[in-house]
């Protein structure tokens, strides 16, 4: 279990770092789609950035208003899938404070089903569900074999980078890429990108309250 | 990049403000980015609500008014708008028999307008959605579902619009509108790309004499690279993808929609038309009813899309009948 | 050269063949290359006719219709007609009542019509000229009757086509077209140029960054060359030259075109109204009817021109009469 | 007085020496104007040259039937304007078989009347009067001076000549390129090549005759 968490910075955390790598997710977007994929991102959690004094101070609040602003604001693919991610990670830990293990494999379940659910993507088809599932599988794996928070955590921060890295030789099926078949191969998909930069800052930001 | 843009961030915003003052029959909501006729909702009228990303003029705000649509949900340029939007449009399109949503299919606007949907119907609005598929080289045959909306729209909005206007209820406005849709088959070529504002360089490359056939409406590419032939060739190469595809036959009346991308001059677009035509004569198809302009683009790109819609009695009657939007007018 | 042609040298022909195959409500003479209404000569109505080079896609051709002109004599790309197509579609015109002949000011154009007019006299027709010169920056305040004509060519046969479906005589129509062309002012701004499919390349340069202010329907050069500015400072800029000429004061009222010369995307078109709609209501001028799109262009140019028509009780009745030309339509 | 001449010979030159030069004539165009003048010229020349069998053979009509046909045909400034050159010139000899330096000087009067009268462009403007002109004047100089007419026609060409010349450093007031002020100078004008151009091969056909 952490120490209470500071849940405007760990928000806070979330848009810097996608802020800080929004010309590269833009890039490796355009290899294959449209190449906004970080000025969507970085324009929807300025939003968030914008408005964060005035919201609540506690996680479940702030992740379900994440998700409400990205859902209002940016539009594409992305307004349902990330607005559906923060709404659903937000809905598993609606009041607490502190979290424990249960609650970031609550957090990581939330917000797969979520994501899969919305738009319909499996693992393998170059999106940030394979970030997202590889995550998800790692913690729980971790936890259940006995690891504690942290160590679930950092498992979990390694198989998000391994799930977002084994989207380069995907031939994606979903969204903008789908359409270049064969063609799509080859680049790191860019919302599993982003899904990766996403999980190791809010792992980053939970293992500090430990 | 050589626009004329203020901030390359607010592009949308300030073509939504030009085109209001414009206009004085359309109107810009407070609450979400959404243009509406108006006079939306009209009472006793079921609503035509669409939307989609910018960079495609006149789509979609252009189509707002009389006879075709009521609300259009207005996103970045080729970014779908957010839930929130639709959701705003069904509002302001609702006149009391429910809304229909006539788009294109892309994943993020079928997200965004399933959500508004299930928001709206917490509203005690009804809202029924036809999904526009017509773009036969972005899947293949049996795999009509999978396929993008491009040109083929304007005629469902028109059909979709017409039975509205005409007093028809969700069911049968739905109805004409999917009949449309169905009865309806587009692809293009390009020969250029475009520049999004906010990123400043084009969307893709083609090499000196390439064309990319096959093309969707933000540049996606299509079937094949190849090199530029003269107009009649493209024609008849387009005709030999889209034609079967429905299919048409001797004695078929069609509606043909060529729409430039962009850039191309409309006397390029009246040249492809010319053998368009001679290749629907040799088949016995005969024209029923024809535009031809800059109906559906991707911002300054060079190419065309070619549409048929074939039609019959219903769909004739439909497409015959007036139309008042700022950009599609027909007396 | 990417271009949507088959034989460079017969685009004209090629596009008028598809034209009229589009469009049932015009026919092609045989005489000579000329475009009317399927229905003229109009009997008791005084004929309109202009004429021009082609390339300025949707004029000249495209305003053929109902309410606008009845026929057109149509040149190469960016090259007056011969005086035998002008002849021809001033017969074609001639329903009894005179023809007026309403068309812009290009060297070309004038000696070409001039010869018609002989010609046509000799036939016992009576044709009067009205000649447009809108464009600002061509020539200078003092000189105005050396100015070309541009986009505002198209109001002047709004206008003039108007007055001679109310019935208006010859004289009256041609003195509704004059009052509305001395009304008009114009001026363009370009930022890339275009290609003339028998040239084959651009026919100006222009730097990377680098706008041409006062150009010409063809790619004439205007007033200085310099960098290209922020979309609101273009629209200031263009106002700055093109208000004062009138000159426009408070509380007047005007007719307000923004036309794309080609490749602009619409979305520039309204970002451009935006400013000049708030320039005018600063200025306390109001703008009572607006027309936004490719309405006068070269080609495939990227840039603009903004016109403004200064009105009046007979210019608004007029502006407010029904159009259904091709590409101009009027509920 | 020349011997009887060949009409169809003397047309079939001028048509042959402007597609000789049609792309010299397009280029000097393009650098002041919109780089047509070639193209026009040969366009409209090419249908005199397609249609000439079926002309009578006399100097006279074949001169007016170029003159139509140009008007007829080849639209922009230089229908009307060497439209009415080569109807004016026709006139002058209608029904002539031999010319005598009347008539080479009626021609050139005619011709140099009848464009002005329909361009109002001076000497001076940059146009293909500085070559008409330049060209008539020296005829009848050198006339008036007791040449015979074959030394007049040389006169008369090698007044062509500089009469093109000497657009080369003059602004335009005729046509597109008057539009460009000061830019217009350092290039012949393209009307006042293809006068010369004209001029020239109709002197060289007459004097074949004398
Ligand atoms: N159906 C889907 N399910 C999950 N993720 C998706 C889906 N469609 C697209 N994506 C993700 O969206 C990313 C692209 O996002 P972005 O560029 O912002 O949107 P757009 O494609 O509308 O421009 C892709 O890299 C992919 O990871
Ligand atoms: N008013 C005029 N009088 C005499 N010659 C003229 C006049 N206007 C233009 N010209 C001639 O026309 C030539 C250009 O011809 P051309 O290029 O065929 O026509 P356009 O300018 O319509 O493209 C100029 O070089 C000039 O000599
Ligand atoms: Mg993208
Ligand atoms: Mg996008
Ligand atoms: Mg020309
Ligand atoms: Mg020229």
């Amino acid at each position: 279990m952490t120490r209470e968490i500071n849940a405007k910075e760990l928000v806070l955390g979330i848009v810097n770092v996608i802020d800080e790598n929004k010309a590269w997710l833009s890039e490796i977007d355009g290899a294959v789609g449209d190449g906004d994929h970080g000025i969507n991102m970085a324009k929807g959690l300025s939003m968030v950035r914008a408005d964060l004094n005035r919201q609540p101070d506690d996680l479940g609040s702030l992740l379900s208003y994440m998700g409400m602003t990205l859902l209002t604001h940016i539009g594409g693919a992305m307004g349902p899938i990330y607005g559906t991610f923060f709404m659903k990670m937000g809905k598993a830990v609606q009041g607490k404070k502190e979290l424990e293990i249960a609650d970031v494999s609550n957090m990581l379940t939330g917000a797969l089903e979520g994501v899969v659910g919305r738009g319909g993507a499996e693992v393998g088809d170059k999106t940030l569900v394979d970030t997202l599932s590889a995550a998800k599988g790692a913690f729980e794996k971790a936890a259940k074999s006995g690891k504690d928070l942290g160590e679930s955590i950092d498992e979990m921060m390694a198989a998000a980078k391994r799930g977002m890295e084994s989207t380069k030789d995907m031939v994606a099926k979903k969204g903008r890429s789908s359409r270049l078949g064969e063609r799509s191969k080859g680049t790191i998909d860019a919302g599993a990108a982003s899904c990766y930069l996403i999980l190791t800052s809010m792992g980053e930001s939970i293992t500090q309250y430990l | 990049m050589k626009k004329f843009v203020n901030d390359p961030n607010v592009v949308v915003d300030e073509m939504v403000e030009g085109y209001v003052m414009a206009n004085k029959n359309v109107r810009a909501l407070q609450e979400a980015r959404v243009v509406a006729r108006q006079d939306a909702p009209v009472k006793g009228k079921v609503g035509i609500v669409t939307g989609g990303g910018s960079g495609h003029k006149p789509a979609f705000i252009g189509y707002v008014g009389k006879g075709m649509c009521d609300a259009v949900a207005v996103g970045e340029i080729f970014t779908s708008p957010p839930a929130h939007a639709f959701y705003h449009a069904f509002k302001a399109a609702d006149g009391g028999r429910g809304v229909a949503c006539l788009y294109g299919n892309y994943a993020g606007d079928v997200m965004n307008v399933d959500m508004a949907v299930d928001m709206a119907e917490d509203d005690g609005i009804a809202v029924k959605q036809v999904i526009a598929n017509d773009d036969v080289p972005s899947a293949p045959k049996g795999k009509e579902a999978d396929r993008r909306g491009v040109a083929g729209e304007i005629l469902m909005w028109k059909i979709g619009g017409a039975k509205a206007e005409k007093g028809g209820t969700l069911e049968e406005v739905t109805a004409s509108a999917q009949k449309a849709i169905n009865n309806t088959r587009s692809m293009g070529v390009g020969l250029s790309p475009c520049i999004i504002p906010a990123v400043g360089k084009p969307n893709f490359t083609l090499g000196e004499n390439e064309m990319e056939v096959g093309i969707g409406h933000h540049g996606e590419p299509g079937i094949e690279k190849m090199d530029i032939r003269p107009a009649d060739e493209v024609a008849q190469m387009m005709m030999d993808i889209v034609l079967p595809d429905l299919p048409m036959q001797s004695g078929d009346e069609l509606c043909l929609l060529i729409s430039g991308l962009g850039s191309t001059p409309l006397m390029e677009l009246y040249i492809l038309y010319r053998k368009v035509g001679k290749i629907l004569e040799d088949k016995n198809i005969s024209v029923y009813r024809s535009y031809v302009g800059d109906y559906f683009t991707s911002l300054e790109m060079a190419g065309v899309t070619v549409t048929l819609m074939k039609l019959d009695a219903e769909l004739k009657e439909l497409l015959d009948m007036p139309a008042d939007a700022v950009h599609f007018k027909q007396l």
